[in-house]
């Protein structure tokens, strides 16, 4: 599974994408942010106050509580700011 | 319904006038064009928007598809440039075609509204002081809320 | 602030560049353009305007200015055609510029409603069933009251 | 003192504009349709609808109460139907 992170969500981690194979109990995206959290101090840190970080599931908008569950790219971001 | 996401810079005019000749029997076209803006008492030197262009043509078609059953709409385009941009460029260009003015507005306010807060792009200024994300404002929240 | 009343043709798209070329720490341009509409029941082969050009210039004029002063606009112009005019042809375009796009919507729905009932050109439809005048509409004044 | 008509009205009337010599006691527009009528049966028939007859002194839209005291163009005309 691919992970994508943009804006200043990606200036913290360092990264715009990484490779994962969470556990098969990590089933939406809450699950997926608390287990990348869970391994990754800087991560926790980013994404502290969870109402800033959105989140698209194989390039559509979701919400936390979807699921993740054969999804290739999941992508968190902060909200958006364009127009 | 037209929907481009993409580095390339747009000719305001240009664009209005392609989609006026679709205008086949419709009576009214409203355009709206947002321009780098550089405040005199903030000034910026460049813009920066950082794109999702996947999710973002995703999430535009699905406005555009909304707003033209929901406005009864003829037509819809929406143009929105990502990358470095500098004062004055435009950045964001949407238009749609009604019979009537009152939906013609009111269907670019909508596609507005959303596109702020629902197409993945996201603002970075420069200025004098140095570089930083713009923030989501709560009044784009409450513009969206509005059309619910 | 300008305001053209002319019976000469005009380019939606050059209109919408050199007004943009004005945008100077603006972010928000709306246009509307009117175009000659030729309904699929009722078509028409032209629409002539009759105008009151002295009048129109100072109406338009002082709805300009109101505007202009209401929504704290940085730039609006109207230009309105009269004479003989064909289906697809522009009749009229209004353009404002402000910092924020609410401003700019508004605004540019505020003239072209008080520019329907105000300012003084006469249509006539041309059509299979012959000429008749176009008759003053109760909505239009009801779109004016609603900014009083 | 110059009239101009305009649209339907003009139509009706057959003609865009005249010269009157309205009488002094002629003070207001409503004075002065009453008088065109008085004069004129084809003009009486064409403002039976006060409502429909709007009118413009030197250039300025006005309401029937309006002066046309030392006025040099009078405009009368249907409701407008531009944009």
């Amino acid at each position: 599974m691919k992970i994508l992170y943009f804006a200043w969500l990606r200036e913290r981690l360092n990264r715009g994408e990484e490779d994962v194979s969470p556990p098969t109990e990590v089933a939406t995206v809450a699950d997926l942010i608390d287990w990348l959290a869970s391994r990754d101090e800087a991560f926790a840190h980013a994404v502290e106050k969870r109402t800033l970080i959105k989140a698209a599931v194989d390039a559509k908008l979701v919400k936390h509580d979807a699921s993740i569950i054969g999804a290739k790219t999941i992508a968190l971001f902060p909200p958006m700011t364009g127009g | 319904m037209t929907v481009r996401v993409s580095t390339d810079s747009f000719d305001p005019g240009t664009e209005v006038n392609a989609f006026l000749r679709a205008a086949d029997g419709a009576g009214a076209a409203v355009t709206f064009t947002g321009v780098v803006r550089s405040k005199p008492d903030d000034p910026i030197t460049a813009l920066t928007l950082e794109c999702y262009p996947e999710l973002a043509v995703n999430q535009l078609t699905a406005i555009v598809e909304h707003a033209t059953a929901r406005f009864g709409l003829l037509a819809a385009t929406v143009i929105h440039r990502y990358g470095t941009l500098h004062p004055g460029e435009p950045i964001v260009q949407v238009m749609t075609l009604s019979p009537h003015r009152d939906a013609a507005f009111k269907s670019a306010e909508f596609l507005m509204d959303y596109l702020k807060t629902d197409a993945p792009f996201w603002k970075q200024e420069t200025g004098p002081k140095g570089t930083h994300w713009v923030e989501a404002k709560a009044e784009d929240d409450l513009a969206k809320a509005r059309w619910e």
